[in-house]
């Protein structure tokens, strides 16, 4: 294991630290316990976004904390979700009495551990909602299961209710903005190397010089089914035809394109990845009206990516464009 | 007589040996079929109940699983924490003021632990997770209360049981938890939650006086 | 060699290609030659800013073409600069009468291209200038060499450089400034793993799981010296003496603190990076008034970073927090 | 009887199978010392030769010469391409509209070569570039004129000495070009260029009906 850290059990003490100290015009990095908040929390009137979960995958949540954004980030050990005990005094710090919204991927550890943070925080007076996203149609849904994970759409997710609550929607609203983009976002990944978790030191899966995993979660979890190693243009068929498929978008509809590093990919195969899905996009008729690429919902340093592909009406489109200033995405101020 | 304070503050001491010992397994384990960290998760969480016994002296088991289980809920994070957390939070709950627990008043309080562990996660068993060790363990210590076996038999038996459950896990394909996202890959692989739950159980016989077959 | 790629020989174009789809509100894609131009080129009255090199080094160049950065850049194959056939239309396109300046990164490669595509421009009637970076300090500068190499520094000339031609600047104020940001920016780098060029299909060179690289560039060739693993803050000292070391930056001045990606290494070893450096600064009495982070200048997947500090003073602090408004950097619009 | 136009051809058709089959070669050198992209760039530069060959038909050596410079320069890119385009276009220009080259002009234009491409590249002898190739190249070609040579001697000549040349280049440190970042480490590796410039004036003397010791 080889990474640029000083000892693996201060990874996320330290990471945040430098996070804080880069971004101190934009947010607050509170230690013992860990989250985020941005400058001017509360904001008053607005209704503030929590989201959280295990480390590892930066910039979620951490760098989307800012204006139209997230008011605060929770962020447990690597791959493991934040307690209570962390979740709690961020909520309360970012209430201004309009309440709060938790953002929740579908993990259990994740909704335990904010099922009984808010149960709490109600418990204090705040008004506390919970949106959880799964959007991986690498995992079958079924009520037997854990149900579906929460991956790349979370950050549409983010982006979306941000806005909403800038635009001055109240709690309900703002929640329901959320479900309508976590209902109509679907996403699946591709790894092409596992990834090291520093508190382990070993891979989380090791693959073979050619062969992939298809339908990877974020936390270094194996997938699916492993197929041998193909070119980018079969591997963005693989992805995308269940995405779209699952989400039962045909022609005529509008979208958002997102191809997501897992971290450690160049930025050059996202776009040629983004080509391809682009180019059978317009071949089925759907209209990608806006787009995404990059690494936002990483796996440390795993290679592969995941596409997200959301529904798109006019108000989203409004949403998404509205100005957002957090440390990984920032447009219009 | 049956067993005080300095069992209970004994055995989550031994606990907390035992996951540091266990660490890299567990991790191990979870690796496989999870996300590499249940060894850790257990480690920071039994060190944080190390921390706490410093801080303050419980006086009676109900106290200090109650003190184990804040420890839990509020270091560990993931899956287990929660799980967990309820799980001590409960017993602690049915064991109540009682400075001296007997044979039944265990097998109450395991039970407690477990119907937590359901009421929170929703796993059957069979499902596997951590479940599938404390069944057969409720069920060994039910069993045994009712042969008329003493406080410390009541704990071998669980912990006898509940590794045994840990080993059923094996061909299982998980339904609940991280290892689900696998499906039928999971199969084949021991739950992590299971062997932890067994290595826990194992630690509240030993700390009983029952000698330990791992030689600790 | 596991890239999500098609044919090797096609990574670039289909890259461009997807890049183009991608950002097609921002910039045109103009293949064979291949090169990049911001829409509404030329922008009446403004200096145009061209740069470019060997692809591999995503975002750069072409991430940061668009409103107060570039206003074309020019990719070569992977690694290897681009000729003048591409150098010499991008110049073209993007001129308005007002002239080009031509920021190049110090490669005999790249600074022989230009050098030829800016002959024929001038001939053409074109009024270019051309602005050398070479801020690696890993290399020795001597009259008899190559001199320094081009790295992380160039993101910090072309966006303060792209702010003064907005402003207003003509040829050679602009060209100044990027001048005055090139003489006061110094980098370096360290490698933890190799890259691997597509087209060769070999890691770039072998680190033991104990070994790392002092000193690289950012074209996967070995560095000045091979040292063994040490923990993060250990190599930042590493990195950052020398920088602040070369530059005679001294206590009571500003500096701008750049920790860039090289392509592999996730953004939370960034920020622990980031950290140590921005401690150190302090400890030294200089001011970080602005800070970077992230992958800006890569190396295709290597792991690892490079570390670069640039003297500020009031006008480049404004010059800095200009509007800018591009692929892979953008605030204030 | 000197050179003719069907020799250059044959020359450049003959340095663009060269390339090819050397590719992976060149790339591992430049691996070492410099980015791995050598063989890759003289390939693809020399592909378009090809191509354009097919689009016109120069009649001159000259002509051919400088339809092979303006393939190199505008689709090599990297030090190589203006290095080698310059250098054909000066040994294209020293030749002029000659149609029948003799010993003589061939030696000036393999020096007016080699003098373009220290013009643009500013390297000296011993800076481990491919003017360590080329220099020796151009001398030994210039003594062969003086013993009476013909032209294909000539070549052989030239050849010859640049195939020493890159071999002398394995001790050198590097004073130019990438490999020079890398200091004392450059030392021990022979340089990229110097090969490519051997087996380019190699194909020019099988060209010219020099038998190939390397059985191509
Ligand atoms: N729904 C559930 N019910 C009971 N136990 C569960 C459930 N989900 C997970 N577990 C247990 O938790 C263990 C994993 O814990 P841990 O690795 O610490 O958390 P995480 O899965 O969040 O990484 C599993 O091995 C399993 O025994
Ligand atoms: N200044 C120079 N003068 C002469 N030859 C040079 C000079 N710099 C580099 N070269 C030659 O160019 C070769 C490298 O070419 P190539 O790998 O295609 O370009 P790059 O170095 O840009 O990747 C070197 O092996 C060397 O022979
Ligand atoms: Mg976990
Ligand atoms: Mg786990
Ligand atoms: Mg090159
Ligand atoms: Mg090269």
């Amino acid at each position: 294991m080889k990474k640029l850290i000083n000892d693996p059990r201060a990874v996320v003490d330290e990471s945040l630290e430098g996070f804080g100290l880069a971004h101190a015009d934009l947010l607050d990095v509170h230690a013992n316990p860990a989250y985020v908040i941005r400058k001017g929390a509360p904001v008053a009137g607005k209704v503030a976004l929590v989201s959280g979960g295990g480390s590892g995958h930066e910039p979620l949540h951490a760098g989307f904390v800012g204006h139209g954004m997230l008011d605060a980030a929770v962020p447990g050990a690597v791959f493991t979700s934040p307690t209570p005990e962390q979740i709690i005094p961020a909520t309360e710090a970012v209430d201004s009495g309009a309440g709060v919204v938790h953002i929740v991927k579908n993990y259990t550890g994740d909704v335990l551990n904010f099922e009984t943070a808010a149960e709490l925080s109600q418990a204090e007076g705040i008004s506390v909602r919970t949106v959880l996203v799964d959007d991986d149609v690498a995992v079958q849904d079924s009520l037997y299961t854990a149900g579906r994970r929460g991956v790349g759409g979370t950050v549409l997710v983010e982006k979306i209710a941000g806005a909403a609550a800038v635009r001055g929607d109240m709690l309900d609203a703002v929640t329901g903005v959320a479900e309508s983009v976590a209902r109509n976002v679907r996403t699946m990944g591709v790894a092409l190397s596992g990834c090291t978790v520093p508190h382990s030191g070993v891979p989380s899966f090791e693959l073979a010089d050619d062969e992939i995993e298809i339908g990877i979660g974020i936390h270094g979890e194996p997938g699916r089914h492993r197929i041998p190693m193909e070119g980018a243009d079969g591997i963005t068929s693989r992805l995308l035809e269940p995405v779209v498929e699952d989400l039962g978008l045909g022609s005529g509809e509008r979208a958002l394109l997102f191809v997501n590093g897992m971290g450690g990919t160049p930025l050059s195969e996202l776009y040629i990845v983004y080509r391809r899905a682009a180019r059978l996009l317009e071949e089925k008729g759907i209209t990608v009206e806006r787009s995404l690429v990059g690494n936002y919902v990483t796996s440390l340093e795993m290679q592969g990516c995941s596409i997200s592909v959301l529904r798109l009406d006019d108000e989203l489109v409004d949403l998404w464009d509205a100005p957002v200033h957090t440390a990984a995405l920032r447009w219009g101020m | 007589m049956g067993l005080g304070v300095t069992w209970a503050i004994d055995w989550l001491q031994l606990s907390a040996r035992k996951m540091a010992e266990h660490r890299v397994e567990l991790i191990e384990l979870d690796r496989a079929i999870g996300d590499s960290d249940h060894g850790e998760n257990m480690d920071r969480g039994f060190q944080a109940v190390l921390e706490k016994l410093t801080e303050s002296a419980p006086d009676t088991p109900g106290a200090a699983l109650k003190l184990a289980a804040m420890a839990l809920m509020s270091k560990v994070g993931g899956a287990a924490g929660p799980l967990y957390g309820t799980a001590y939070l409960r017993a602690s709950t049915a064991l109540g003021p009682q400075e001296d627990i007997d044979a039944a008043a265990l097998a109450a309080a395991l039970a407690a632990a477990r119907d937590g562990i359901v009421a929170r996660g929703k796993a059957e068993p069979g499902d596997k997770t951590m479940v599938d060790a404390w069944t057969p363990a409720v069920e060994a210590a039910n069993e045994a209360v009712a042969l008329g076996a003493d406080a410390v038999a009541v704990l071998a038996a669980a912990a006898e049981a509940a590794e045994v459950g840990a080993v059923t896990t094996d061909p299982l394909v998980a339904r609940k938890g991280r290892a689900s996202y696998l499906g039928e890959r999971s199969a084949g692989h021991r739950d992590p939650g299971a062997v932890s739950t067994a290595l826990l159980l194992r630690a509240a016989a030993t700390a009983a006086g029952f000698p330990d077959g791992e030689q600790a």
